[in-house]
């Protein structure tokens, strides 16, 4: 029964696989002939966003529950989940990362179900390029091996440009273009490194990759560990671009602004979180050990540079700006410098790649809730996107505005939220692992950041919008209130009872990340 | 006699009191009537029923009589309140402010339990439940004879400033009910919380409603106003929770388990580099809510701002907080820290709190302001006696807190009438209003008297034992003395700018046309400032009653104070950390009991240390 | 100097040189397609390297099979990056990658 | 000595590269003299006249279409290696890689019913 069982152990990838391939001819098949006017697709609306987003959620969810019903038999005891390996590593790691994928991505296509439909944006292409992604990101988180990892990462990626470049205006493809080539410079930077580790180590798995490496500066060992050292560099600059830390930064803004919002939501959410699953992987799959691995030397101290780097900057440039949308971009960088510090603090604690997992869980659901609540600030045909559209919102839309509000504070890490536990982990991590400077500096982060979501609830609740603004009739969706409902839930639930999942983002976290 | 005779008999102050009262004030509505009716009854139930029989002073470990969810009841009504609140339709704005002083009046009834008992040394109406086990973080509230007040000074004024601002704010009821009621829970969470978490949990969450009341119904320049009470305080609480997590951490390395719990990381004796860190990591989160010089830019700008209500709640209360914070967090865990700091920091707050404040008060041109910043000499009062470390000190910090709330809150309240109904506050535009608004001007005077001080009044009391607290204080070393006068200075100081301003605004020639038909306090205003005018005389004529009930707590803190100065100064500058001993008797109670040993972590590899984050079996 | 003691460290230069080329052009060029293609070759000097060093690791083929999917991989990121490209030209009649800055203000 | 010391070359050879593309770039842009005639400026089309404007659009269908190609027909590649391994891989191989067509099929159904292939309309 081992063929069984390993069907059971790919069977999140399986379900979204079919899922999307299913999806996809349902969208072509299901669609009205071309137009006759000769053009060759045509933007002609069908108004069926709203159909294939509740598919698309339903496929997702499925695999999530595949992902889940998979870490509740436990991926170690599944024979025959090996025989994947390294290819693809089934453990409680990619089980975990599964379900937080799924949930990420199936509440971004919620959004997607009620946005592209209100916005008059026909495209629902969106919703196999949101399957294909996530099915990427999925691979990913449990890549162990350099090739699946490329391979992973380009179809993630390559899904997201797409869905960028989603609105035929000029800011939307402007934003795909950028997104692009930085994107795929990033991919060629990863690819290279990966090529040279190949001919370093003469292995493309990480686990064999992580041997070599303990073995430079051994007598008679062959590999070169300078470089190793250009290849690591290369490689985890490479995933660095995906998560977007400083200085590999530049694409988030613009990318995410002209990005339709569930788009952003879902580049926000899954694939950070998936880039982080890889960068954990690779960094403690391979380069773990502590000639490359320590306090004094190799990756550590660097990324320790770039988290505080993240943090700040993003923090600072994303309280001066006047679009909520591109505050949203900057405060996603300023929380990869969060994350990022939780990676460095693993290098020391042995709860820090828990605690990057638990930080990713609560800022997948306080950024969807976020963009959620923003599109249903918006109304039709006109998104809100400066602080201004946001006036008055607390009087017209005062669920929404609550919601938002409580999105915020969790992102903003004020008790009671689960962005807040999220921090308190992080930073206890780094108290762990002694970097005592690490942790002041993000708590005082946490302050600047305070600021710029504070802005928001300002101009919800405090500001009159101008009197010559369009009265707006508040946007409303069922879809994306159930997703935003879903997302206030595990905020408030994981804000009070966080330990409910504790165990379980231990046991993800402390899975060897390579084999 | 038949029961209801002798009841009557039994019930013959009271009654007098009521009578007097209601035939006291001639040519009145019935309504003021009963406010000073009234008022003169409470003040008679306060004294007769308060006054401590008993000595208060014994030790005792079983409480009796104390319903364990009482703490509970008070914290949870307001915030329950509150999240029912949401449901109420908006379009019943009498509905809604009627509930919400419903709430409130009951959370002051439920208050007055605390009074029922009497306050020994230890813990009251202590309640512990797990909340995150495997942190260390539990739900403990308990009051001792310190917090005591500060929760009835809360559960008193709250009310008074909902009532009074449901008179002057027209508009967004709903949303006010509900910050007013979060804000009241939070408020109280606070001053109870015994576990560092709960007590950073409500410390953050009462800033949103306090934001939202100043950004919303404030003044012109209400969102920078809120901006800056909300950054000024969030700064200084991120730092200490660094402090918070580091303590922690250093508890889980010497113990081996995490608590939160304060009265087992009171016991840690740190290093001593560590520990002034972390002194000053606390005190500047407490220093910028006092506030304390340079922090205090904050205030001024929110007093002036805030509506009415908004600054009675953040005179009254809020401040307090940061009082309440050094005496129990910084004095209770970090003692020689502060003992060391003392001097230094008695020195600032003299100079750039009491004498710094009282002569900028002086300059205002607006009432408001000057109030704000009489604020800020008063709370440099009480945080000098909190430095100063003696009985009396304490005794009269704790007092001062109380009597600030009562006599600032009152003011705040006074100059909120005067600007509904001429909409300035330049004390220029009036003169003369004693003619036009005899029972204004009467209040006004008593809560200036008090303000400044004079014997007979809540003021005198309190200040004279911060003085003399001063004056005899081994801390501070030898600049005691001099301290002690120069904060006498700064009583003087206050009689000059008060009654300077009573002088220009209520005597002398009505001077200004639009003061001339000026109406007088309504029922409403008279009725929310009677217990307050009350409270002033009962505390400043019969002290005792707050005094005998907080001693044994002072007492017992300063007993650990000293015993943590001592233990500090024999700890090296650097190095490790150690615990002190328990303490024996009640103020024991409540200690977390080490966890049952620990299984194997699983996934624990040979050889290397599996740190992880905890889970639900390492419950302590 | 000779590493690996084989032929295999000349391509690998070959490929190093490639990539280099392919970083400097993709960093001064403006042009998009220009980048694009220096992408592509960025992509094709790993391509190159990871042949080359298969010689050295000759147990396996891992090198070819990687090979094989870098080019499918590549294949669809130029297509879409092409595509992307046409429809930015179709809108701002310019291939210049400077000039999309409208989302800069 | 080493082992970095012996990937001198390689960084030599990076820098190399990087300064002959320096060289060639900046070497035109500075030495080479620009005395720019209309007749120079002109495009070259094998020696004859040029025709027409020199923007002149294939229409976008082109691209498309070898767009499309390009993805389709790298994908030949995985089929090669299957085919001369077809006996050794067996019934595995033949199910991975009916897979793997059926997952081409669909994505040609879909070009194909989003109207990608239509050449006359």
């Amino acid at each position: 029964m081992t063929w069984w069982s390993t069907l059971f152990a790919v069977s999140p990838l399986v379900v979204v696989a079919l899922g999307a391939l299913l999806l996809m001819l349902a969208e072509a098949l299901g669609r009205p002939a071309p137009a006759a006017d000769g053009a060759v697709v045509t933007d002609v609306g069908s108004g069926r966003a709203g159909e294939l987003g509740i598919g698309s959620a339903v496929v997702l969810f499925a695999g999530g529950v595949f992902a889940l019903s998979l870490w509740m038999v436990g991926p170690e005891a599944l024979p025959g989940a090996e025989g994947l390996a390294p290819y693809f590593i089934v453990d409680r790691f990619s089980a975990f990362f599964g379900v937080m994928l799924c949930l990420g991505g199936g509440l971004s296509a919620l959004l997607g179900g009620g946005y592209l439909d209100e916005h008059g944006i026909d495209r629902s292409e969106f919703f196999p390029l949101l399957l294909w992604a996530t099915l990427g990101a999925m691979a990913l988180a449990g890549a162990g091996d350099l090739l699946t990892l490329f391979v992973a990462l380009e179809t993630m990626s390559i899904g997201v440009y797409a869905m960028v470049g989603l609105r035929r205006n000029g800011r939307a493809i402007e934003a795909a273009l950028k997104y692009f080539l930085l994107g795929g410079f990033a991919g060629a930077l990863t690819l290279f490194g990966a090529a040279l580790l190949y001919g370093a180590t003469g292995h493309t798995d990480l686990a064999g990759i992580g041997a070599s490496v303990g073995t430079i500066g051994q007598p008679g060992s062959t590999v070169p560990a300078g470089l190793v050292l250009v290849a690591m560099a290369l490689v985890v600059s490479g995933l660095l671009f995906k998560v977007a830390a400083v200085p590999f930064h530049m694409w988030t803004p613009d990318a995410y602004e002209g990005a339709p919002t569930p788009a952003t939501t879902f580049m926000a959410v899954a694939v950070k979180c998936a880039a982080f699953a890889i960068l954990l992987r690779v960094l403690f799959g391979a380069f773990a050990d502590e000639r490359v691995a320590s306090w004094g030397t190799g990756w550590p101290p660097v990324l320790a540079v770039l988290a505080v780097a993240t943090m700040t900057v993003g923090n600072l440039i994303a309280g001066r700006q006047e679009s909520v949308k591109r505050m949203l971009a900057y405060s996603s960088i300023a929380h990869a410098g969060y994350a990022l510090l939780g990676v460095v603090a693993a290098m020391r604690s042995g709860m820090g790649q828990a605690s990057v997992l638990f930080y990713l869980l609560a800022y997948t659901v306080s950024t969807v809730g976020a963009f959620g609540a923003l599109i249903l600030c918006g109304r039709r045909g006109a998104e809100a996107v400066s602080y201004e559209d946001l006036a008055g919102i607390g009087r017209r839309h005062p669920v929404v505005a609550l919601a938002f509000s409580l999105f915020l504070v969790s992102l903003a890490g004020i008790p009671a939220t689960a962005g807040f536990f999220g921090k308190l982990g992080v930073f206890l991590a780094a108290i762990d692992a002694e970097l005592y400077v690490l942790a002041v500096v993000g708590l005082l982060n946490s302050f600047l950041g305070a600021y710029y979501y504070l802005r928001v609830l300002v101009y919800m609740y405090m500001r009159e919008p101008s009197p010559n603004a369009p009265r707006a009739v508040p946007m409303r969706s069922g879809q994306v209130g159930v997703a935003i409902a879903v997302a206030a839930l595990l905020v408030v639930w994981w804000g009070l009872f966080p330990l409910s999942i504790g165990a379980d983002v231990t046991a993800a976290g402390s899975a060897p990340m390579a084999r | 006699m038949t029961p209801l005779g002798s009841a009557l008999v039994g019930l013959w102050p009271y009654v007098a009191a009521f009578l007097v009262g209601w035939f006291v004030p001639r040519r009145q509505g019935w309504a003021e009537r009963l406010g000073v009716a009234t008022s003169a009854l409470l003040g008679v139930v306060l004294i007769v029923g308060l006054w401590p029989v008993a000595p208060a002073a014994g030790v005792g470990d079983d409480k009796p009589g104390e319903w364990p969810h009482l703490l509970n009841l008070l914290v949870f009504l307001p915030i329950v309140g509150a999240l029912g609140v949401l449901f109420l339709p908006r379009q019943a704005p009498k509905v809604l402010r009627a509930v919400t002083l419903a709430i409130l009046a009951g959370d002051f009834v439920v208050s007055l339990w605390l009074l029922g008992v009497p306050m020994t040394t230890g813990w009251h109406f202590q309640y512990i439940a797990t909340w995150i086990p495997a942190f260390g973080i539990r739900y403990h509230v308990a009051v001792d004879g310190i917090s005591l007040w500060l929760v009835l000074l809360t559960t008193l004024t709250t009310p008074i400033a909902a009532y009074v601002s449901f008179g002057s704010i027209r508009r967004r009821t709903k949303e006010l009910c509900f910050a007013i009621l979060l804000l009241q829970g939070a408020m109280l969470g606070a001053f109870v919380a015994l576990d560092l978490f709960l007590f950073y949990v409500f410390w953050e969450l009462l800033l949103v409603p306090m934001f939202i009341i100043i950004g919303v119904w404030g003044g012109v320049e209400r969102i920078k106003a809120s901006y800056k009470f909300f950054l000024y305080t969030m700064a200084g609480s991120v730092l200490m929770l660094a402090a918070i997590l580091y303590l922690v951490w250093v508890h889980t390395d010497l113990v081996g388990y995490p608590t939160f719990d304060y009265l087992a990381l009171s016991r840690l004796s740190l290093p001593r580099v560590a520990a002034a860190l972390c002194f000053y990591a606390f005190a500047l989160a407490f220093m910028v809510k006092v506030p304390m010089f340079p922090l205090h830019t904050w205030l001024p700008d929110a007093h002036v701002e805030a509506p009415t209500g908004g600054s009675i709640i953040l005179a009254a209360v809020l401040l307090k907080l940061g009082t309440y914070g050094y005496l129990r967090f910084c004095m209770g865990m970090f003692g020689g820290a502060a003992w060391q700091s003392g001097a230094t920091l008695a020195g600032i707050a003299i100079g750039l709190g009491i004498l710094y404040g009282a002569l900028v008060a002086w300059k205002q041109a607006d009432i408001k302001r000057l109030v704000a910043y009489s604020s800020v000499a008063h709370m440099g009062f009480a945080m000098l006696g909190l430095f100063a470390g003696t009985r009396a000190g304490v005794e009269g910090s704790v007092l001062t807190m109380v009597n600030h709330g009562i006599s600032t809150g009152a003011l705040f309240l006074l100059v909120g009438v005067i600007y509904d109904r001429r909409h300035t506050r330049e004390v220029r535009e009036f003169g003369g209003l004693a003619k036009v608004m005899p029972v204004y001007a009467t209040i006004f005077v008593i809560m200036t008297l008090s303000s400044i001080g004079v014997p007979g009044t809540n003021g005198f009391v309190g200040e004279l034992m911060v003085i003399t607290g001063t004056y005899v204080s081994q801390s501070l070393g030898g600049f005691a003395k001099v301290q002690a006068v120069l904060a006498a200075l700064g009583v003087i100081l206050a009689a000059v700018y008060m009654l300077s301003v009573v002088e220009r605004m209520f005597f002398g020639p009505l001077t200004n046309r639009a003061n001339r038909r000026l109406p007088d306090l309504s029922p409403r205003e008279v009725i929310a400032l009677a217990p307050l005018v009350v409270l002033v005389f009962v505390i400043g004529l019969f002290p005792n009653i707050f005094i005998a009930r907080m001693r044994p707590s002072v007492n017992a803190l300063l007993e650990d104070y000293e015993q943590s100065w001592k233990a500090h100064s024999e700890m090296p500058d650097h190095g490790q950390a150690r615990m002190r001993a328990q303490p024996e008797g009640p103020r024991r109670k409540g200690y977390p009991e080490p966890p049952p040993p620990r299984a194997e972590p699983p996934g624990a590899e040979a050889g290397r240390e599996v740190a992880r984050l905890p889970t639900e079996e390492d419950v302590p | 100097m000779i590493v690996f003691g084989d032929a295999a460290e000349h391509f690998v230069l070959v490929a190093a040189a490639l990539f280099t080329i392919g970083a400097v052009g993709f960093l001064v060029r403006r042009n998009v397609l220009v980048q694009l293609m220096s992408i592509e070759l960025m992509l094709n000097a790993a391509n190159l390297a990871l042949v080359s060093y298969n010689r050295l690791h000759a147990t396996e083929m891992t090198g070819h099979v990687f090979a094989f999917f870098v080019i499918a991989v590549a294949a669809a990121e130029a297509s879409v990056g092409l595509a992307i490209a046409l429809t930015f030209y179709r809108l701002r009649s310019s291939v210049y990658s400077d000039e999309a800055d409208t989302l800069r203000h | 000595m080493s082992l970095v010391a012996h990937y001198l070359p390689l960084l030599l050879v990076f820098l190399v590269a990087a300064a002959i593309c320096a060289t060639f770039w900046l070497g035109g842009a500075l030495v080479g003299r620009k005395n720019p005639t209309a007749e120079k400026l002109m495009p070259y089309e094998c020696g004859n006249d040029t025709e027409g404007g020199r923007g002149i659009r294939l229409h976008v269908k082109f691209y498309l279409t070898a767009i499309l190609f390009v993805v389709f027909d790298v994908e030949a590649v995985f089929i090669y290696p299957w085919a001369v391994l077809f006996k050794g891989l067996g019934w595995v191989g033949f199910a991975s890689m009916s897979a793997f067509i059926v997952a081409l099929l669909v994505a040609l159904i879909y070009v194909w019913k989003k109207g990608a292939l239509e050449w006359e309309t």
